[in-house]
C-alpha cells in the first residue's frame, strides 16, 4: 500500500516536473515545428501526471486529489527523478534528455502495462501510445543532431556527458521498488536496464556520440533529496494555490 | 483597370476563389502577404502572453488546455505561413521581416498577461475579437487563406468558450478572484476594442481590400458587432466594462461606446508598448538561439540525401 | 492618510524589489569585490524596506507587520517603480539600472529628510548617508564602463538605451503624489527632475555616452500594473510565507 | 636539514611570525599558497549555497542577516587572496586554477541548500566545523595567514551563533519546521564530519604541516573535539544526531561515533558531489561572463594614467 503509492508518486511527480520543463519552451523554441512538438510532450506529460497523481490520491485515501498532491506539497515531499528538473540548457540539452528519459518511460509502460494492477495497466496502455511516439521523435532529432554540424554534434556531446550521470537513477532500487516489483504491481527498475541501453546505444551510435564510459549515478529523487532546482520550480508552479488557498480554477 | 485586372475582379465579384498559381495583381499579392504574414505573425508573437502562465496555471486542468491553446497558436502560425508561401515568399523570409521590426504583429500581444484572470480574458475579449475579425475571412477571395480561416475559426471559438470559461470560475469564486477577473477586464478592455484597427475613416486601403475581398467589413462595423455582443458577457459575469459611456442605443440597435485612446494604440505600434521589447526580442532569442539547431538539421539532411545517392554525388 | 501610505508603499516596495534584483547577483558577479559592494546594496535596501514598510504597517494601522506588506500581497497591490523589476540583464545592465535609480532615490531621500513627517524625515536621512554612498559608486562604475573598451562603452550604451524609458515613472505625479506633497510630507517628483537630469548628463558625458532623446515612458507600477517579471519576483520571494502560513521565522 | 631550514624551525619552534619577505623553505610557501588559495576558493565557492536562500528568505530580518553573512564570506575570500599573494600569486592565477579544476575548496559546497533549516544547518555545522578548524590557525605560524584568521574567526563564530538561531527558531515552530530542520541535520552530519578530513593515519602531508604549525591539530582531535561540541547543542534543540552508534564514552571523556562515508567523501572530491559541476560551473561563467567588465576598468584606468600624464606619455 504505501509502496505502491510511493511508486505512484515517483512516476507522476517525474512526468509532472518533466512537462513543466518542456513547457517552459512554449513559445520560445527554435523552429515552429519545435514549438508545437514540445507543447504535445508537455500536455502528453501533464495528463499522464493528471492520471498517476489521481490514482495515487485515490490509494491514499484521505480525500486529497492530484491537484492537491501536485500544489500543496514541498519539494522534500516531492519523488520525481532528478533528471526532470535539471535545468533545460540549450534546446540539444533539452533534447538529450528528452531522449535519455524516453528511452526509459518507454520500457517502463510497456512493462506496466502488464502491471498485476488493473488501473495502473490502463493508464500505463494509454500513456504508451503517446511516448512511443516522444520516443521516436527524440530519438531521431538526437540522430540528426549528432550527425549535422560541428557544432550541432558538440551541443548534443555535451548535453549526453552533462546529463549522463542522472540516468542511473532510472535503474536503482529500494525496498519500496522491490515491494512493487514482487506484487507485479511494476517492474524491478534494474530490469529495464538492458533494453534501454539497447535503445541508447543505437541511437547514440546513429548520432555519432559515443556513450560515456562512467558509471557513477546521482541519486534522491526518488526518496525526496532533490537539486536545488526543484524549489524554484515549485515556488512558480505553486504560486497561485498557495497564495489564494481553497479557491476554486 | 487592365482587362486582366478587370476578370480578375469579376471572378472576385462572382464569389470565385483565387488560387496561387493564377494570374493575380502585384497589389493583391503584396497585400495579402503582409495581411497574412502579419496574422500568421501574431499568431507565433501571441503564444507568449498566454506561454506566460503556462508554469503557473493553479490546476492540473488548466494547464492542460493552457497548454492545448498555445499549440494551436502555433498550428495556426503553421497554416498562416504556409498559405504565404504559396504567394511566393518563405517562412524564414517572413520571420526575418518581423525579426528586424519590418513586418507588425497585432498589437494586442504587446500588453502583459498579470493575473491568472488574464488567461480568462485573453480567450473571452483577445480570441473574441480575433474570431470577429476572421468569420467573414472564411469568405475570403483567396483560396488557401480562406481555407486556412475556417480551421482557424472552428478552433478559436472553442479557445474563446474556454477563455469564457475561465472567467465564469473567477467571478464565481472568491471576491479577489471576482477583483482580479475586474482588472482584466479593466486592462484588456480597450486594447481589445483596438483590435479592429482605426476608424475606417482614416485609413487608406481599406477600399481596395474590401473590393478584392481581402477585408469583408469596416473596422467600426466589427468593432460594434464586439461591443454588442460582449456587453451582455460582460453582464452576465457581474462584470462592468471600464467605459462611463457605454449605454445602449436603442435607434441604432447597438451599444454607444468610448473610443479607446488611439494615441495610446500609435504609440504601441511605434514600439512602445508595455512589452514590445520583450515580445520581440523573445522571438529574435529563440531564432538566434536556434539557428545552429536548425543548421544541424539541414547538414543532417544533406548527409543522408549524398548517402542515399554515393553514385549522383560523385 | 491614504496617501501617505500609498507614498510609503511606493518607496518601501521599490526598495524591496530593487533589493531582490540586486541580491540575485550574489556570488555571480564579475569581480569579488562587486560580489561585496551588491550584497552591501542590497542590504542597504532590504534594510530601508524594513523601515519604509514598517511605517507603512503603523500608518495603516490593521495589525500588519512589514513582513506581511512583503509576503503576503500580490504583484496587483505592489505599488513599485518598474524600473527595478526589470531583469538584471548583463552586469553593465544592472550598473546602469542602480545609477538612474541611485540619482533619483538621493535626490528624494535629500528633500524627504526635510519631510514634516518626523518619522519619514528620520529615516530619510538615515538611508540618505547608505544612499550618496551607493550614488557615488555606480556613478564611478558607469564612467569607467562607458569610457573603457569598445565593448563596455557598447554594453553601457545598450543598457541605457533599454534602461531610459523606464526612468520617466520617477518623475510623473498623481493625485496621491501631489497629495503628499501638498502635505509637505514629500517632494512631488517632478521637482527632482532637474536635479536628476543634471547628475544623469554629468556621468554620462563622462561616460562617454548620450543622453537619449526619448521621452517616452513606461508607467504603471505605482498604480500596481506591472511587468510580467514582478509576478515570478513575487512567487519565489514569498514561497515560504505562502508555504507555511503563519509560521514564526 | 639545510643551516637556514633549521633557523627557519628554530624560529617557529619559538613562536615567531613569519612574514612575508623572510626567507622561507619552497615547501612552506608552495604548502601555505594551496592552502590558504583553497580557503579563499572555498569562501567565494561558499556564497553559493547560502546565496541559494537569499532571495527567498522567510523574512526581511532573515534576509538581511543572510545577505550580510554571504558579504562576509566574500570579504574572508578577499583577506585570504590578500594573504596568498604575499606568498607570491595572484588572486587572478589562484582563480584560474579553480576554474581549471586544478585547485580545491571544501568539499561541503558541493552538497545542495535544499530547505530553509539548512541555513540554520550550514551556520551551526558547517560553520561551526569551519571554526573548529581555523581557530587553532590563528596561532599559525605565517604572519598574514594568522592575522587573516583572527579576523575570520570573531566574524564566523558570530554566523555560527545566527545559523543555530534559526535553528532554535525552526525547533520551536511548528511540526513542520522541525521536520526541516531535523532533515537537514540528517542531510549535512556527515558531510560535516568530513570537513576535517580523513584520518591523519591516510594523511601524508601532515607531519611536515604541523611541524611548520601551518596545521595545528589532528583531523581526528578537531572533529573529536567538533562532535563533543555539537552533541549537546542538537541534544538543546531536540534533533537526533542521524547516528544510531553515537554514545558517550566516560573513560575518554568524549563521544563515540560513525565514522562518515569516506567512500562518499572521495566521490565528492573526484568531482562527483551533488553540485560540484553547478558550483563550479557558477563561479566559471560569473568569471567569464565578467570579463568585458574586468577589461573594460582595466582599459579605463590605462586612459585615465595616460591622461594623467600627456607629457610623459609622448
Amino acid at each position: 500500500q504505501d509502496a505502491f503509492l510511493e511508486f505512484l508518486l515517483r512516476l507522476g511527480d517525474t512526468t509532472l516536473i518533466l512537462g513543466h520543463r518542456v513547457s517552459e519552451w512554449c513559445g520560445h523554441s527554435p523552429a515552429l515545428e519545435e514549438d508545437i512538438a514540445l507543447a504535445n510532450v508537455a500536455l502528453d506529460l501533464i495528463g499522464q501526471t493528471q492520471m498517476w497523481l489521481g490514482l495515487a490520491a485515490e490509494v491514499e485515501g484521505k480525500g486529497r486529489t492530484a491537484d492537491d498532491l501536485a500544489y500543496l506539497r514541498d519539494a522534500w515531499d516531492f519523488r520525481n527523478l532528478l533528471l526532470v528538473e535539471r535545468p533545460n540548457g540549450d534546446f540539444g540539452h533539452t533534447l538529450m534528455r528528452q531522449f535519455l528519459f524516453d528511452a526509459w518511460h518507454f520500457e517502463l509502460l510497456n512493462a506496466l502495462a502488464a502491471s498485476t494492477d488493473a488501473r495502473v495497466g490502463e493508464i500505463a496502455a494509454k500513456a504508451l501510445k503517446e511516448v512511443a511516439y516522444h520516443l521516436e521523435r527524440s530519438s531521431d532529432l538526437v540522430i540528426r543532431l549528432g550527425d549535422g554540424t560541428e557544432e550541432s554534434n558538440r551541443r548534443m556531446r555535451e548535453a549526453l556527458e552533462a546529463l549522463w550521470a542522472y540516468t542511473g537513477e532510472m535503474f536503482t532500487a529500494d525496498e519500496k521498488d522491490r515491494a512493487v516489483a514482487e506484487a507485479g504491481i511494476a517492474p524491478d527498475p534494474e530490469s529495464l536496464r538492458a533494453a534501454w541501453e539497447a535503445t541508447v546505444r543505437d541511437v547514440l551510435e546513429q548520432a555519432t556520440l559515443a556513450v560515456p564510459a562512467s558509471t557513477f549515478a546521482h541519486k534522491g529523487g526518488k526518496r525526496g533529496v532533490h537539486t536545488e532546482h526543484l524549489g524554484y520550480i515549485l515556488a512558480e508552479m505553486q504560486f497561485l494555490q498557495r497564495a489564494y488557498p481553497g479557491s476554486s480554477w | 483597370m487592365s482587362p486582366e485586372e478587370r476578370a480578375f475582379q469579376e471572378r472576385i465579384d462572382r464569389g470565385e476563389k483565387i488560387e496561387p498559381k493564377e494570374w493575380m495583381p502585384e497589389g493583391y499579392r503584396k497585400t495579402l502577404i503582409r495581411q497574412i504574414g502579419q496574422h500568421a505573425h501574431s499568431e507565433i508573437v501571441g503564444q507568449l502572453p498566454e506561454g506566460n502562465w503556462i508554469t503557473r496555471a493553479p490546476t492540473l486542468e488548466r494547464k492542460a488546455i493552457l497548454l492545448a491553446k498555445v499549440q494551436d497558436e502555433a498550428g495556426h502560425g503553421l497554416y498562416l505561413y504556409c498559405a504565404a508561401e504559396t504567394l511566393g515568399v518563405s517562412r524564414d523570409e517572413l520571420m526575418e521581416l518581423l525579426h528586424r521590426g519590418k513586418m507588425k504583429y497585432s498589437s494586442i500581444f504587446n500588453y502583459p498577461t498579470l493575473t491568472w484572470a488574464d488567461m480568462g480574458a485573453v480567450g473571452w475579449l483577445v480570441d473574441g475579437a480575433a474570431i470577429m475579425n476572421q468569420v467573414p475571412l472564411q469568405r475570403t477571395s483567396f483560396g488557401p487563406y480562406s481555407r486556412a480561416m475556417i480551421r482557424i475559426c472552428k478552433e478559436e471559438s472553442f479557445h474563446q468558450r474556454q477563455g469564457y470559461a475561465v472567467m465564469m470560475k473567477m467571478c464565481a469564486g472568491t471576491p479577489q478572484q471576482k477583483a482580479m477577473a475586474q482588472d482584466a477586464l479593466n486592462r484588456l478592455w480597450y486594447p481589445s476594442l483596438m483590435m479592429f484597427g482605426p476608424s475606417d475613416k482614416d485609413s487608406v486601403h481599406s477600399a481596395q481590400s474590401m473590393a478584392w475581398k481581402i477585408k469583408m467589413n469596416t473596422n467600426d462595423e466589427l468593432r460594434q458587432k464586439f461591443v454588442d455582443q460582449t456587453v451582455p458577457q460582460a453582464e452576465y459575469l457581474g462584470l462592468t466594462i471600464p467605459d462611463p459611456e457605454l449605454k445602449w442605443n436603442e435607434e441604432k440597435g447597438g451599444y454607444d461606446f468610448s473610443e479607446p485612446d488611439w494615441s495610446e494604440f500609435f504609440d504601441v505600434i511605434a514600439g512602445n508598448g508595455p512589452c514590445n521589447k520583450d515580445r520581440l526580442g523573445a522571438r529574435v532569442k529563440a531564432w538566434d538561439d536556434g539557428a545552429w539547431f536548425r543548421e544541424g538539421l539541414v547538414a543532417h539532411a544533406e548527409k543522408a540525401a549524398a548517402r542515399k545517392a554515393p553514385l549522383a554525388a560523385e
